[in-house]
């Protein structure tokens, strides 16, 4: 007889879409942000294609600047920042710290059909039309001149951003009040630690970016004025709100990936992350330090040149947390028993990539540098290294670690590893080229372009096509594994967290008994000799 | 700049270095290997958060030396009035040359720019001057630079600016001083843009009022630039162009001490060019210089 | 499976060991969500501090021309009602149903009676031209444009306040309903506990609203 | 975990405390104090929100935590709104970028 999992414990659409299991809603997320994770590499595709000529004959300018708002609208809000906490976090979170599920699985639940929901404004608003103000939508561009879907797109980002606030009130209170018996703060997994801090990022942060939206949406309508030179208000009050939101946001969506990467390097050279208290401390630093910085978006937008320094100098402090970890994830390697698994070509990749986009970072901090190369291709290059080389990296490489206890299968090591591969040449093929871009003068959002800048842009294009094919492989392969793939052990890493010590697929309440927590986090002793 | 690429290249090499070599020196030789348990080093932990600290305090004051030099523009600069709306870019020399899309100036000479935007947010953005900086309706933003070899170099509009954002481009011609100076007596003979001012001037009966014998209604304009004015509120401002404009469009928000709130509002009534012209007029009325942070 | 109740009860939820367990997840979850509001009425809070520093004068004589009685009233009016919420969880509490009903009522009826007066004064700014927007006039002020700023700020800070207020009523009937069937008792009034934190948090935003909007430099605007 | 719970007494009191803070801030709106007047409101309000808070919201008898959630939201509200006037509070000094002085209304339309 087959053993009840969460899987098989009901069938039929209505199990799905009216469960409350954070599993079973975990996969849901998965589902919808794979799907905007697609529309937005559609629109990325169609980018890169075009900016292979510089004379610009694909689509026409209005075409191009709704390809790159969209691109930026689907990633940013439908797809990074729910990736890491909305799907691994939902499904893990509870299990890492032994409970049931989160404190309020309805709640949960809630949040997922308020993702949908904004989702469908936001690819109506691409379907009507689309938008083209950016995915900053600086005004008065966006309330006075554009004429394009605005509202419905600021709506959809809108709902979104309840979603987002609710899954981060979830996980506050889940990790405070739902603990089990023996699982102290500093048992904690780096994992559950760094979807913490993103959690308080999300539930200070985003309201502030919702009433921003409020306000964008009644200049846009009733001409209020809060945002309008015309009868004294200021363009510029709206970035300092949009940013005080969107800042951290870049936190949202990296200090999940930093938890998923101390978990993959402590499983994978069978040592507890050096310095756990240290790399803890630092995503909460982290969570802290970035609301402090948000102008030094604004350097050369008539911010006043005191509060430039301020900016600038708190920036270079949100530098440090990050540095710290990256220090700590290379000591762990040391004297390690250091395996070559997927997740761990992931995680090194991800190391590799954020430590470029991490001190990329120091430059567009520093005043006199950001000057030149603010608005120009050297960002887009510095903020794809960190969220997608960073962030998407560290999914992958969760998603590569979790697969196994999520679906009861393996995935095909042998294609796992070199997609792995062809994404970390794919990826800097396609970004190294736009730090060149961006310091030679290439200003970003720039539809037709000089054309000595053609050859770094044919690279890459060349490079985003290598990439292409490394994100549909995992599509491929993983679901091909759901199939065929070999039934996995319950701990096939030989990792330590509790998530481990149940079956894969986990039963329908997670744990056949409220596990105990004897052992000190990553005691890698006590699963010596499990795994394959 | 080298600095931070010398820094951040040395980091960046140094952590692929250290895992390679880790992973390779310490890969996984048996399915059952338990490596010793090491929980971390304080010392170490405090070598490598105090060290990238100090390095990353040596970029920030370097880069606010650089971005605090940029904002006080010299005395003797030339001025440039820029008027950015979608999506050209329209300049004016003080001596009324009018350019769109092009700006000639003399090498080695400082060039300030006064800027400001009909519609939306654009960004005055030179590569070659390693200068940029945003141009906001409602507002004036200042910026300046000095060419130090002739040539032909881009001008690109940064700010994301609506559907011909990437047309909004120009160029900007450095010439030796003599070919400037050709270049400017060239063309069509242009009045200076304070002539224009004083024009407009007569044109809007501001001189009805502001007469320069000190004997209207309201204060002479002789000498105003750049000075001190006691408000009726007790407060004093200086009379730089922000507040010349404001006084233009918005004359009751801040009144002379003495005079009445006599003035209507030319809200509408004149355009953001005309605004530069009746600025550069005052301005050529004498008074302290106000340029580039003499506040 | 041990552990945990095969099946919910009404008063715990499977996810949850004990009572008390329930209970403290729920009040620091409304009190989080209080943390979001707080940061949501902050960025109205910012454009206000910014725009009054720049425009004091026109802000004061905008704000001199709202009803400073009416304002005053309303104010009493909701301080009222959190007294009667505050004893509706007071008589939840000790398990005293009909009291509990009562209380709930009033503190409903006060509530309407806060919209009902906010209902009032924006018709008054309706029929005054207070309204931002192509029509917005205002006489007293030598600049249009910040005294449209006022009102806008104006509507846009007691509109979200009094949308939260219409949601704390719909709240507050779904208590109404539910105590009148005695569903909650002296061991489970976890959901009165949370709405009234809701509803006192809702009169906190008041209690800022109305210095800022209707008094601060009022004896500058005559 | 037994709960304390207050008299009524207390809340009348409280309320009581709340309405004669409102007739109070009422009344010292008409009186000229200069920019003190600000000052006089917000602390009035202050003291409300803390009586309606410690009180009616039971944060005197709550776990550290929500005081620290209720100190922590405050804190963070205090950064917006600070951090963000460190530009609106010094525009106009210190240079070209501060040349751009809070220039009021333009020419759109």
């Amino acid at each position: 007889m087959e053993r009840e999992t969460y899987l098989n414990a009901g069938y039929g659409l209505k199990s799905w879409l009216l469960t409350r299991d954070h599993k079973r809603i975990g996969l849901l997320y998965l589902f919808t942000i794979t799907l905007f994770f697609f529309i937005g590499g559609a629109f990325a595709t169609l980018i890169r294609m075009e900016l292979m000529t510089p004379q610009g004959g694909l689509v026409s300018s209005e075409t191009y600047n709704k390809l790159f708002t969209m691109h930026g609208v689907a990633m940013i809000f439908f797809f990074l920042i729910p990736s890491i906490p909305a799907t691994l976090g939902n499904f893990f979170l509870p299990m890492m710290i032994g409970a049931r599920d989160l404190a309020f699985p309805r709640i949960n639940l809630l949040s997922w059909y308020l993702l949908v929901v904004g989702g469908l404004f936001a690819l109506f608003a691409m379907l009507a039309g689309g938008v083209d103000t950016g995915w900053t939508f600086y005004t008065p561009y966006s309330t006075t001149y554009s004429n394009s879907w605005v509202i419905a797109t600021a709506l959809g980002i809108f709902v979104a951003g309840f979603s987002s606030i609710l899954t981060g009130l979830n996980f506050i209170v889940t990790v405070h009040r739902m603990r089990a018996p023996g699982m102290t703060w500093f048992r904690l997994p780096l994992f559950v630690w760094a979807n913490y801090a993103t959690a308080l990022i999300q539930v200070l942060g985003t309201p502030v970016l919702a009433v921003t939206i409020v306000l964008v949406f009644c200049e846009r309508v009733f001409h209020i004025g809060i945002f309008d030179p015309a009868l004294g208000g200021d363009p510029v009050l709206f970035q300092h709100l949009f940013w005080f939101y969107s800042h951290p946001a870049v936190y949202i969506m990296v200090l999940p990936a930093m938890g998923v990467i101390s978990e993959l390097v402590s499983t994978f050279s069978r040592k507890p992350v050096f310095g756990y208290k240290i790399v803890a401390f630092s995503s909460m630093a982290i969570a802290v330090l970035g609301f402090l910085v948000w102008g030094h978006h604004l350097f050369v937008s008539t911010q006043s040149v005191y509060a430039g320094l301020v900016f600038s100098f708190l920036s270079y402090f949100v530098a440090i947390p990050s540095a710290i970890k990256v220090f700590n994830w290379t000591a762990t390697l040391y004297k390690g028993s250091i395996s070559f698994a997927t997740p761990m070509l992931y995680a090194f990749g991800f190391i590799g990539l954020f430590t470029i986009g991490g001190l990329t970072g120091l430059f567009v901090a520093s005043l006199g540098i950001d000057v030149h190369v603010t608005d120009t291709y050297f960002v887009v290059a510095h903020f794809h290294y960190i969220m997608v080389g960073g962030t998407i990296m560290a999914y992958l490489g969760g998603l590569h670690f979790w697969w196994p206890k999520m679906t009861g299968r393996m995935y095909p090591e042998l294609w796992a590893r070199l997609s792995a591969l062809v994404i970390f040449l794919g990826f800097n093929l396609t970004f190294f080229p736009q730090f060149i871009l961006g310091y030679l003068g290439m200003p970003r959002r720039y539809h037709v372009y000089p054309p000595e800048f053609q050859v770094l842009h044919v690279m890459s294009t060349a490079g985003a096509s290598i990439l292409a094919v490394g994100y549909l492989m995992p599509m491929v392969y993983l679901i091909w594994s759901l199939r065929y793939g070999k039934p996995a052990p319950a701990n096939p890493w030989g990792a330590t967290g509790l998530e481990w010590k149940t079956a894969s697929p986990p039963p329908l309440h997670n744990f056949d008994e409220t596990p105990v927590v004897e052992h000190e986090v990553y005691d890698y002793s006590a699963v010596v000799g499990e795994g394959i | 700049m080298l600095f931070l690429v010398a820094v951040a290249t040395f980091f960046t090499l140094g952590i692929f270095a250290a895992i390679f070599y880790f992973a390779i020196r310490y890969r996984r030789r048996s399915a059952t290997e338990l490596p010793v348990a090491q929980h971390g080093a304080m010392v170490l932990e405090i070598v490598w958060t105090v060290i990238p600290f100090a390095l990353t305090m040596v970029m920030f004051g370097w880069g606010a030396e650089i971005f605090l030099r940029e904002s006080h523009a010299p005395k003797d600069a030339l001025q440039v009035f820029v008027v950015a709306k979608q999506w050209m870019w329209k300049l004016q020399h003080t001596e009324g040359k009018r350019e769109i899309n092009e700006l000639h100036i003399p090498v080695g000479r400082a060039v300030r720019l006064t800027m400001t935007s009909e519609d939306v947010i654009h960004s005055f953005f030179v590569p070659a001057f390693r200068t940029k900086q945003d141009v906001v309706p409602g507002k004036y933003s200042t910026t300046w630079f000095k060419p130090t070899k002739a040539g032909k170099y881009h001008l690109f509009c940064a700010e994301y600016c609506g559907t011909r954002h990437s047309g909004m481009t120009g160029w900007i011609y450095v010439m030796e001083p003599q070919d400037y100076a050709n270049w400017m007596r060239g063309g069509a003979p242009s009045e200076s843009l304070a002539d224009d001012g004083a024009r407009l001037f007569k044109e809007l009966a501001c001189a009805n009022c502001h007469k320069a014998d000190n004997t209207g209604r309201c204060p002479s304009l002789a000498g105003v630039y750049g000075s001190t004015v006691k408000l009726t509120t007790g407060e004093t401002v200086t009379a730089d162009e922000a507040y010349i404009r404001e006084s233009i469009l918005q004359p009751n928000a801040k009144i002379v001490a003495g005079y009445p709130p006599a003035m209507p509002t030319f809200q509408g009534l004149v355009t953001e060019e005309g605004m530069l012209q009746l600025v550069e007029y005052i301005r050529s009325l004498g008074g302290k210089p106000a340029a580039g942070g003499a506040h | 499976m041990a552990g945990h109740p095969q099946t919910e009860t009404l008063a715990l939820r499977e996810q949850f060991n004990t009572e008390a367990q329930q209970k403290d997840a729920a009040t620091l979850g409304m009190w989080i969500f209080l943390i979001t509001e707080i940061m949501f009425f902050g960025g109205l809070f910012l454009a206000y501090t910014v725009y009054r520093r720049w425009y004091a004068d026109t802000f004061a004589v905008a704000s001199s021309s709202l009803n400073v009685y009416l304002g005053a009233a309303n104010t009493v009016v909701l301080l009222c009602s959190s007294l009667t919420m505050v004893l509706a969880v007071r008589a939840a509490q000790l398990g005293k149903r009909r009291a509990l009903v009562m209380f709930l009522i009033l503190t409903l009826v006060l509530g309407g009676v806060f919209l009902g007066v906010k209902a009032y004064e924006w018709n008054q700014k309706f029929v005054e031209h207070h309204i931002p927007g192509p029509n917005f006039h205002f006489e007293g002020a030598a600049q249009q444009g910040p005294a449209q700023l006022f009102f806008s700020l104006y509507f846009a800070m007691t509109g979200l306040h009094a949308l939260h207020m219409v949601i704390g009523a719909g709240l507050l009937l779904m208590l109404i309903v539910q105590a009148g069937r005695g569903r909650y008792t002296a061991a489970y009034m976890t959901p009165v506990d949370v709405v009234g934190l809701y509803w006192h948090f809702v009169d906190i935003i008041w209690i800022f609203l109305f210095p800022l909007l209707y008094l601060i430099d009022r004896h500058l605007g005559r | 975990m037994t709960e304390h719970i207050d008299s009524a007494k207390t809340y009348v009191w409280v309320f009581a405390a709340l309405i004669g803070l409102t007739v109070l801030t009422t009344a010292v709106s008409f009186v000229d104090l200069g920019n003190f007047s600000v000052v006089a409101a917000l602390a009035i309000a202050v003291a409300k929100m803390l009586l309606v808070a410690l009180f009616f919201m039971h944060v005197r008898r709550s776990t550290q935590l929500t005081r620290l959630v209720l100190v922590g939201a405050l804190v963070w509200l205090g950064i917006l709104l600070a951090m963000t006037l460190t530009d609106f509070a010094t525009r106009g000094t210190g240079g070209m970028a501060g040349g751009v002085a809070e220039s009021a209304g333009g020419l759109l339309h």
